[in-house]
């Protein structure tokens, strides 16, 4: 009775796998919440501004209406009130949300494309196997907030002077998150690849003379891809709030530039005056963090050929 | 196979080896082998099926993919057209590789589940050829014809279809290449029954149709029974028994062979209840530790002492017919004796004494 | 076996269905047979036929959901244990009916000893203390053939090969004296030397023990060597029931027929060329309307395709004793089967 | 099991070896001095002499090489003095802290404490809590216990802890009074009363720690729980009669804590490190607020010793995932 | 009135003062949180504020200032002045009478020789001392007799009172460090962390980085003070949570450094549990203005260097422009509240060195537009001025600090009203304040057009503050990017000035020159621009009484007088 379920897929009208992982994925509500919750979060961030057109670093340069605007509670004028000087948090919150979201989903894809590149050579390559994860052990063992000081110091001039401050401060975290993110992701990859070099479909396309090259992009990489993905989607929270955490430490983004973590950290100060001033930043992260880990748990099902059948 | 042309061997296997390393220890110092094959002889003529019949942990599977070098040979050569594979450079073995062959054990897990039919079928295409994708595509839809498949089923992936058209899908694959040899590694092992006479029909149709040659590995000695022009008899990494299909089924002369056939159950009552069995004794040993003398020592119901000394060699006895056992000593007669077509040159190619 | 001696398992109308996203599945569709005390029945079937997932149902080890047991009793004595309650069930299970699955490499826990996992059923059902237990599992170890069994109860699965797993979980479906032991596919993942054994070591148990055995298999060879009477399945429901020899020397149903003929055999003549069942087995599906072997069968005709032919008697007595067949179509005559 | 143990002991120490060397440099090269906590009105002069002092401006591999043998001959061999009252280590020159002038071992020894007490407590609850709700979780996959857990447990890890640590410092400590804001390091459990207050003092630093690893474990014990109730020994035991709560606490937990304890394992080391913003936000003057003080205060010796101790633990840890492994799981136990 | 805050509640302390004669001991525990942790308990081996104040409790100098500014004697029986004697006419050398009686921690007697030691201490060149600053121009120390001690210094010095004055210098006991001279300073780890003092208190355990515990030292001269048995410091965490356990949860009793945002800070008063204490001393927040040109596209080495002037900066009508665009009283609102005022100059107290100069006060944008137009940027398109095609960009860099962003921000407002387009650029206080000359990022080496920061001077005498604006102080190559006149200011009449101070005896005339040079500095050239005069802000409970908050000398100079509200 065990392929009962795949069976009754049969007759169904042809449709690719992706289809189907498509139809496993809007049986999970909690994904599919995830889904338009973080689609949502995306467009308020991207087209809000387009509608919203209030400059989020603007100061009043009048000393006396900059005071009459300061630490507002939400208005029509501002939707979402102001800061301690003056400036639009509704205007912030989607400038830092293009930073956080955008910071997470770079991170993610450099730490992903890292540690499924070191994860594949690793699994597929007998010899290069234990270097490889000797070397995930060590990175697993550096510590992070020194590598971030001397990153910062060896490549923010250089960088600030090719992208521009907030072009290279951007490339400065996005590389280190992804640099000091990519082990699980390779571990995870490589015991995927070790399992997978032993399905009789590497050995059936070894047996076609496939060279490596090819069987690792025909074969291998479109079968990790599920653990690939579920690390995608925990990677992206990760990285909001590791960006967050850098802000802590001053070594983020410049001072006017916001971002959630940043406005997060900035209004811990003001949460017992403007408890509003955290509840802003605090719920957009956490809501990125829930819906693309609720995305996450989804994939991971949908991409399980085993849940997939039930 | 039982016509009267000569037949040219096509696969020659010479003292194959395939030691897998077992390290051990502090340093990891190499401490030991499993030998899974052990000191193979055979040869495969051209257009005959060669059945490999064994229990599991016999080491017919490497076997087979030794003989395609799927793994690199510990020692020993097998000769494939006129080229020993083994010692073949990796540029030269990918350029060889359209001639040899395989078919999986596991239907699902032989196909890449991302991949659709048609791409499956195309990659040997892919690797090989120039071809313009139409012509892959036309090629690809020829092959699904031959081996029964419906064309509209191109774009699907493999976890539509059931087991037995995946193995279609396999078959279909294997074939693309115009390969003259094929290795059959358990092709109907997870197959229905009714599926299985299905698989195996195809496999002696496309035989037919393209003079194919075929290693047929499998553990349903009634299967290769059916299937096979001759049968070899594997224990513990080596040849028990290589044999004429008929006259092992008839009179098996390796206590192996006769335990192995004799524990297959029978779809007859009446047969199956007056059939005397055989019961072995006991499990296979471990390969990495095999007795000493003849490997099946252990377990022999006719074990006498010179068998835990000295390894038997394999010897033909009867025309055609090689066994390596103390107990079977050849019969005077055998070059006087040879009566059949194919045995005749089966003696002559297996007769060089081997050490 | 006379007719009507009072079964020690009846099974009526199962009616089994899995709820899954793509809709429900019909696996088991009224079936019905019993089993007589002492009596070895064979159940065969391909994949997917709705054997396995009979038996499991009728004891309660099917995941629910998403299986869910839609009608039927299953009398076991007088107690119909579709209707008690779990902790009833629990008391049943392992202790008159005892289990045998098919892959012995998975079915032991792999982190406890053997000792412990034959003891757990005697310390559940019979409240033994650990040493009665222990003494009884030696005891049990050594009925199933295990060599140096006292010294192998600390051992754990791993370190024992296919045939001898097998052997310790026939003696954990044994440990209580069942009633009814049902083994499925215990022979398919071991090599025939091994299943030989086995095999072996069964007929003897039955004739030492003298519990009543459902054996699950789609081997024929198998079942020809062993049971005594043979339920065929296909399409989740029972297609021919016979005794071993009636059913081999005269089957009526088409598949059973074309299913005789496909298999090749070490002894006897051999074919040239293998028959075949054309086409592919059925997909479960909603509950069939048709004969599920129609889209197969050489005889197939119209009212095959409207119908779902019910079992009929073949000669004397009823059905479910002695010869009984679900098809329109009479093998006799060659032509349709008087309803 | 012993020679595989031996291996990896062996295999260690060139890795180590490697990460110190990397650990060094990278310290090295990073930006900051010593001297930036001295404040502006000292002369540039006189900055130049504490440096000297200090040996802050000998080359980097003088200093690394001084460092190993400090760090893998003075400092072993001190803590022999002390256990056996010898005086080996009497002349020899100890790894100093840069902002405290003081050996590091001995500040590393004197907060152990605090962090083993609170950071462990909140381990070893989070553990505790995250168990049972992974277990049950998954044995009810998708029911309302489930979902809640799942939710609760992505609140966990989506929150910062800064964060976590500041609400709570106003809801129990500024609004109900119920528990101190500063963890008080002094305090000596010495009976009823001092104790109730270690608990106190220890209670908000812990839930935000617990929470946050439960969140992560429990996830763990759910999917591996999920993997293992499928498997054929569960319906076996099934079929043997057990109750379910034999089934599930015998077989599947067992089976299912074979991976979670690799990952409890692995997490040991970060808790030494990783808890540092909540050391600060509480006050446990613990390891991680030792390492970001170190951070802060440019003192290379505390921060490369630090690092290198936390590289050793995750080795170490790592190591004792392994044998774990093979402890629980005889398959490999007995390879 | 600078000192109204802190006086008032000196005034309320004594209003609530207990019986003159109370028992040593009786108020039992005090405890006070410090934001930063002490590291060390000697002063000589760190210069943190926070190390070298709670080391005060312990370990006292001959003098300290007031809380007015004013010396007085804690270890003699007088200050030495002219007019007594104690220094020489010449200026060349100081006599201290030491008070009799006097007993180390320990229970042995207090003598010159411990002064002397004390002396060789700091001034070995092998010893990294921390306060050698303090030790400057002195050429011996010698025990006249056992009450007696004389410094002789290589010339004469105008203010001779800094060696073992105020909280930085110390006296150490001889006894104790004997063996910790020179290089084997920080080797005494035991002496560093509880040394033997004749403070009021003395260590009973220390623990680095977290926490100090003290209790009443028994041999204290007064043998009534202090009140309290005991005294525990706790140390870390951040200056919001450090109030809040004074004002709100009341869980100690000082909090130190409080710096928090004004509109916190009410709200916390408003609990009623505690109240904030502000003095205010030297510290300016101040923006520097770049005189050299910091363009990365210069060679390094030449890089903000006197060989390239500023292309923009050098204008002084510009610098002013940007000077009047700034909202003094506004940035003190936004960022300190009570604990700042707005602040014209360089050297903003004592009072007789403090410039009347007040003309930044008033924001004057139009003043501001006019100055650039008339210096030729105009404004260009984008709305940024430009010149001669040179657009007007400045880069403006500070420390990581929560208020010096909301700064950077404000002014980056009213610049960019200017037409001046801004970049901020923040660095990690640690690399910022490092003095490592291999890092771009230090506040010497000026790697940007305009940066803020603030400092002060220890003591009352501004003299080495005001005098290290002179050419040869600038940070450059030669001298590994150490210097003080951050700006690279150059004007031969300053230097003149400097020398000139340098030489001046009378208060008077010292205190002119001191006027003019900072006024050279602000309102002359705008090369400094000052923001905010940043006071001190603490936090003790209501029941904390006696405490004075004194910005000259350790925070806690009075401790022994502190005592709690019953």
């Amino acid at each position: 009775m065990t392929d009962a379920a795949p069976q009754a897929v049969k007759l169904a009208k042809p449709r690719s796998q992706w289809a189907d992982v498509w139809v496993q994925f809007k049986s999970h509500k909690g994904a599919l919440v995830g889904l338009f919750v973080f689609l949502s979060l995306a467009l308020f961030v991207s087209v809000g501004p387009l509608v919203w057109t209030k400059d989020p670093t603007f100061i009043n340069p009048d000393a006396v209406t900059m005071i009459k605007t300061r630490n507002k509670p939400p208005s029509w004028e501002f939707p979402l009130g102001t800061d301690q000087l003056g400036r639009d948090m509704l205007a912030r919150m989607m400038k830092g949300g293009q930073t956080s979201i955008a910071v997470g989903l770079t991170a993610m894809v450099i730490s992903i494309t890292l540690g499924t590149f070191i994860g594949v050579m690793a699994g597929y390559f007998k010899r290069l196997d234990n270097v490889l994860m000797r070397l995930t052990d060590l990175f697993l063992a550096l510590p992070l907030l020194p590598l971030l000081l001397v990153m910062a110091m060896l490549f923010r001039a250089p960088l600030s002077k090719a992208f521009g401050p907030e072009g290279g401060t951007f490339l400065l975290i996005v590389v280190a998150i992804g640099l000091t993110s990519w082990m699980q992701a390779a571990r995870v990859v490589r015991g995927e690849v070790l399992a997978l070099k032993e399905r009789e479909f590497v050995l059936a396309a070894r047996s076609i003379g496939t060279p490596s090259r090819r069987m690792i992009l025909r074969h291998v990489l479109p079968n990790v891809m599920s653990p690939i993905m579920v690390a995608a989607t925990l990677g992206i929270a990760n990285a909001i709030i590791t960006e967050s955490a850098l802000s802590f430490l001053g070594l983020g983004f410049p001072p006017d530039f916001p971002t959630w973590g940043r406005l997060l950290f900035d209004g811990a100060e003001y949460i017992q005056q403007y408890p509003e001033r955290v509840i802003w930043p605090g719920v957009a992260i956490s809501l990125t963090v829930l819906s693309v880990n609720y995305i996450g748990d989804g994939l991971r099902d949908a991409l399980d050929p085993r849940i997939r059948g039930r | 196979m039982l016509d009267a042309k000569p037949a040219k061997k096509l696969v020659e296997v010479k003292d194959l080896k395939m030691y897998f390393p077992i390290h051990s220890g502090l340093l990891r110092r190499h401490t030991g082998d499993v030998k899974a094959v052990d000191g193979l002889s055979f040869d495969i003529f051209e257009g005959e099926t060669l059945g490999l019949v064994g229990e599991s942990g016999c080491g017919k599977s490497t076997v087979g993919r030794a003989l395609l070098r799927l793994y690199e040979l510990t020692s020993g050569s097998v000769t494939i057209g006129d080229e020993d594979i083994a010692k073949l450079s990796p540029e030269k073995l990918r350029t060889k590789r359209p001639m040899m062959q395989m078919v999986f054990q596991d239907p699902q897990a032989c196909l890449n589940p991302r991949m659709t039919v048609a791409a499956i079928i195309a990659e040997p295409l892919d690797e090989h050829t120039k071809l313009s994708a139409d012509e892959k595509l036309e090629k690809v839809y020829e092959l699904m014809d031959a081996v029964g498949l419906n064309r509209a089923f191109a774009n699907r992936y493999p976890h539509a279809f059931s087991g037995g058209q995946r193995q279609r899908i396999g078959i279909a694959r294997a074939l693309a290449l115009n390969p003259k040899f094929i290795v059959c590694d358990e092709p109907i092992a997870a197959l229905d029954v009714s599926i299985q006479a299905q698989v195996v029909n195809l496999l002696e149709d496309l035989q037919e149709q393209y003079g194919l040659t075929y290693l047929f590995i499998s553990h349903d000695l009634s299967m290769v029974r059916h299937i096979a022009d001759r049968v070899a008899v594997m224990y513990l990494g080596r040849i028990a028994e290589l044999s004429p299909r008929e006259p092992l089924y008839a009179d098996p002369l390796h206590p192996y062979a006769k335990a192995l056939l004799s524990a297959v159950p029978d779809p007859d009552p009446e047969r199956e209840s007056g059939r005397k069995r055989i019961i072995l004794q006991g499990d296979v040993p471990s390969p990495s530790n095999p007795p000493k003398g003849c490997n099946f020592c252990t377990r022999c119901p006719e074990v006498i002492p010179i068998c835990h000394e000295v390894k038997p060699d394999l010897a033909e006895v009867r025309p055609g017919r090689f066994v390596a056992c103390h107990l079977v000593k050849p019969d005077n007669n055998t070059a006087a004796g040879s009566t059949g077509l194919a045995e005749d040159f089966e003696y002559n190619q297996q007769g060089e004494p081997k050490q | 076996m006379p007719d009507g001696a009072k079964p020690v398992l009846d099974v009526r109308g199962l009616q089994t269905v899995f709820r899954t996203r793509a809709g429900d599945v019909h696996a088991v569709n009224s079936v019905s047979f019993h089993l007589e005390p002492g009596e070895l029945l064979g159940v065969v079937g391909e994949s997917g036929s709705g054997k396995s997932v009979t038996m499991m149902s009728l004891i309660g080890l099917l995941p629910m959901p998403p299986a869910e047991v839609l009608a039927g009793e299953v009398m076991l004595g007088d107690v119909d244990i579709l209707k008690v309650t779990p902790d009833q069930l629990r008391d049943i299970r392992g202790r008159r009916i005892g289990f045998v699955f098919q892959d012995p490499m998975t079915s032991l826990n792999p982190v406890y000893n053997i000792g412990n996992q034959v003891a757990e059923p005697l310390r559940r059902h019979m409240g033994m203390n650990k040493s009665q237990a222990r003494a009884r599992a030696i005891e049990l170890l050594e009925l199933v053939g295990i060599p140096d069994a006292e010294r192998r109860l600390a051992d754990y699965p791993h370190q024992f090969s296919g045939g001898m797993r097998q052997r310790v979980m026939i003696a954990i479906a044994l440990a209580c004296d069942p009633e009814v032991l049902i083994a499925d596919e215990p022979t398919t993942a071991l090599d025939v030397t091994i299943q030989a054994q086995i095999i072996e070591l069964v007929k003897e148990l039955r004739t030492k023990l003298g519990m009543a055995i459902v054996w699950i298999t789609h081997d024929l060879g198998v079942i020809a060597g062993i049971a005594d009477r043979v339920l065929v399945m296909y399409g989740g429901q029972v297609v021919e029931q016979a005794p071993v020899k009636e059913l081999f020397a005269n089957p009526q149903h088409p598949y059973t027929r074309a299913l005789l003929k496909t298999i090749p055999s070490v002894t006897g003549q051999r074919e040239t060329r293998l028959r075949v069942i054309e086409g592919q087995p059925p997909i479960m599906g909603a509950a069939p309307v048709a004969c599920p072997f129609m889209p197969r069968c050489a005889h197939a005709f119209s009212r095959c395709g409207a119908e779902n032919p019910q079992r009929r008697a073949i000669g004397a007595g009823r059905v479910g004793y002695g010869h009984d067949v679900a098809c329109h179509w009479d093998a006799k005559t060659g032509g349709p089967a008087d309803a | 099991m012993l020679t595989f143990t031996l291996r990896r002991l062996l295999f260690a120490i060139p890795t180590l070896l490697l990460i110190s060397l990397l650990i060094f440099l990278l310290v090295d090269l990073a930006p900051g001095s010593p001297l930036s906590q001295i404040p502006l009105t000292v002369p540039p002069d006189v900055r130049m002499k504490i440096m000297e002092a200090m040996g802050a401006n000998e080359p980097v591999f003088v200093r690394y090489f001084l460092w190993l043998k400090q760090f893998f001959v003075v400092e072993p061999l001190v803590l022999w003095d002390h256990w056996w009252g010898t005086a080996y280590s009497a002349d020899m020159q100890r790894i100093v802290s840069w902002q405290s002038r003081s050996p590091v071992m001995d500040t590393v020894v004197q907060r152990l404490p605090q962090t083993m007490t609170v950071i462990g407590t909140s381990y070893i609850l989070g553990v505790m809590i995250a168990l049972p709700i992974g277990i049950y979780s998954a044995y009810r996959q998708y029911s309302w216990f489930d979902q809640i857990g799942t939710f609760i447990a992505m609140i966990g890890f989506s929150v910062p802890t800064f964060f976590t640590g500041l609400v709570l410092i106003l809801v129990f400590a500024v609004n109900l009074h119920w528990f101190p804001s500063i963890y008080d390091t002094s305090l000596r459990v010495t009976d009823w009363a001092s104790f109730t207050q270690q608990v106190k003092q220890m209670a908000m630093p812990v839930m935000v720690l617990a929470l946050y690893n439960a969140a992560q474990i429990s996830r763990y014990m759910r999917s591996s729980m999920l993997e293992n109730l499928g498997q054929d020994y569960v319906r076996t035991a099934r079929a043997k009669g057990l109750t379910e709560r034999i089934v599930v606490m015998k077989h599947v937990v067992r089976n299912s804590m074979i991976p979670v304890v690799t990952v409890i394992a692995l997490g040991i080391p970060s808790i030494f490190g990783g808890a540092i913003i909540t050391e600060q936000v509480f006050r446990v003057n613990g390891l991680g607020a030792l390492l970001i003080g170190a951070i802060q205060g440019s003192d290379l010796p505390t921060v490369q010793t630090l690092t290198f101790i936390f590289a050793v633990l995750i080795v170490l840890f790592n190591l004792i995932a392994d044998i774990l492994y093979g402890l629980l799981d005889p398959r490999i136990r007995y390879d | 009135m600078k000192l109204k805050t802190a006086l008032l509640g000196a005034a309320c302390a004594f209003a609530f003062a207990p019986a003159a004669m109370a028992e040593r001991g009786a108020d039992g525990n005090v405890k006070v949180l410090y934001s930063q942790a002490v590291s060390i308990m000697n002063a000589y081996l760190s210069s943190g504020t926070k190390d070298v104040e709670v080391g005060s409790l312990v370990l006292e100098p001959l003098a300290g200032f007031d809380e007015v500014g004013t010396i007085f004697p804690r270890l003699v029986t007088e200050i030495p002045t002219l007019e007594n004697g104690g220094i020489s006419e010449d200026q060349t050398s100081v006599t201290w009478k030491l008070k009799e009686g006097i007993l180390w921690s320990d229970g042995t007697p207090f003598t010159a020789d411990d002064v002397v030691f004390t002396a060789a201490y700091c001034m070995d060149p092998a010893g990294g001392c921390a306060q050698l600053a303090k030790y400057e121009g002195v050429k011996t120390v010698e025990a006249v007799d056992p009450l007696t001690v004389k410094v002789t210094f290589t010339g004469p010095k105008p203010n001779p009172l800094v060696a073992f004055v105020g909280a930085e210098s110390p006296i150490i006991q001889k006894a104790q460090f004997a063996n910790c001279l020179g290089a084997a300073a920080p080797t005494c780890t035991d002496a560093n962390f509880k040394p033997h003092g004749t403070g009021p208190f003395y260590v009973t355990d220390f623990k680095v980085n977290d926490s100090v515990e003290l209790a009443a030292n028994p041999n204290y001269r007064d043998p009534a003070k202090p009140n309290f048995a005991t005294l525990s410091v706790k140390g870390g965490g951040d200056a919001a949570s450090a109030a809040r356990a004074v004002m709100e949860t009341g869980e100690f009793d000082y909090a130190w450094n409080t710096q928090i945002n004004p509109e916190l800070q009410a709200q916390m008063q408003s609990g009623g549990k505690g109240q904030f204490v502000t003095g205010f001393g030297t510290l300016v927040e101040r923006i520097e203005m770049n005189m050299t040109d910091p363009s990365p596209d210069l060679p390094e080495g030449e890089r903000s260097t006197a060989m390239h002037p500023h292309p923009i900066l050098s204008d002084v009508n510009v610098r002013k422009a940007l000077s009047m665009a700034i909202d003094r009283s506004l940035l003190v609102e936004v960022g300190y509240g009570a604990s700042g005022r707005p602040s014209c100059n360089l050297v903003p107290a004592p009072a007789i060195y403090a410039s009347p100069n007040t003309d930044c006060m008033t924001q004057d944008m139009d003043g501001a537009k006019a100055l650039l137009d008339a210096a030729g940027w105009v404004v260009g398109a984008d709305g940024v001025r430009e010149r001669d095609g040179k657009r007007f960009k400045l880069v403006y860099q500070t420390s990581v600090n929560p208020v010096r962003q909301d700064f950077q921000a404000l002014i980056k407002g009213w610049w960019n009203e200017l037409g001046v387009e801004v970049e901020l650029k923040t660095v990690d206080a640690g690399v910022f304040f490092g003095g490592d000359p291999g890092s771009p990022d230090t506040f010497q080496k000026f790697y940007a057009d305009v940066e803020m920061y603030a400092n002060n001077f220890p003591g009352t005498d501004p003299e080495p503050y005001i005098v290290a604006y002179t050419c040869d102080k600038a940070p450059r190559p030669e001298t590994q990017w150490q210097g003080e006149n951050i700006n690279r200011y150059c004007d031969p009449v300053f230097d003149e000035l400097a020398a000139q101070l340098i030489q001046t005896k009378g208060e008077a005339e010292r205190a002119a020159i001191v006027i003019r040079m900072n006024e050279m500095l602000t309102k002359d050239t705008y090369t400094i621009v000052p923001l905010v005069d940043r006071g001190r802000l603490s936090a003790h409970s209501n029941t904390l009484g006696g405490v004075v908050l004194n910005v000259w000398d350790s925070e806690m100079g009075n401790v022994e007088n502190w005592f709690r509200v019953k």
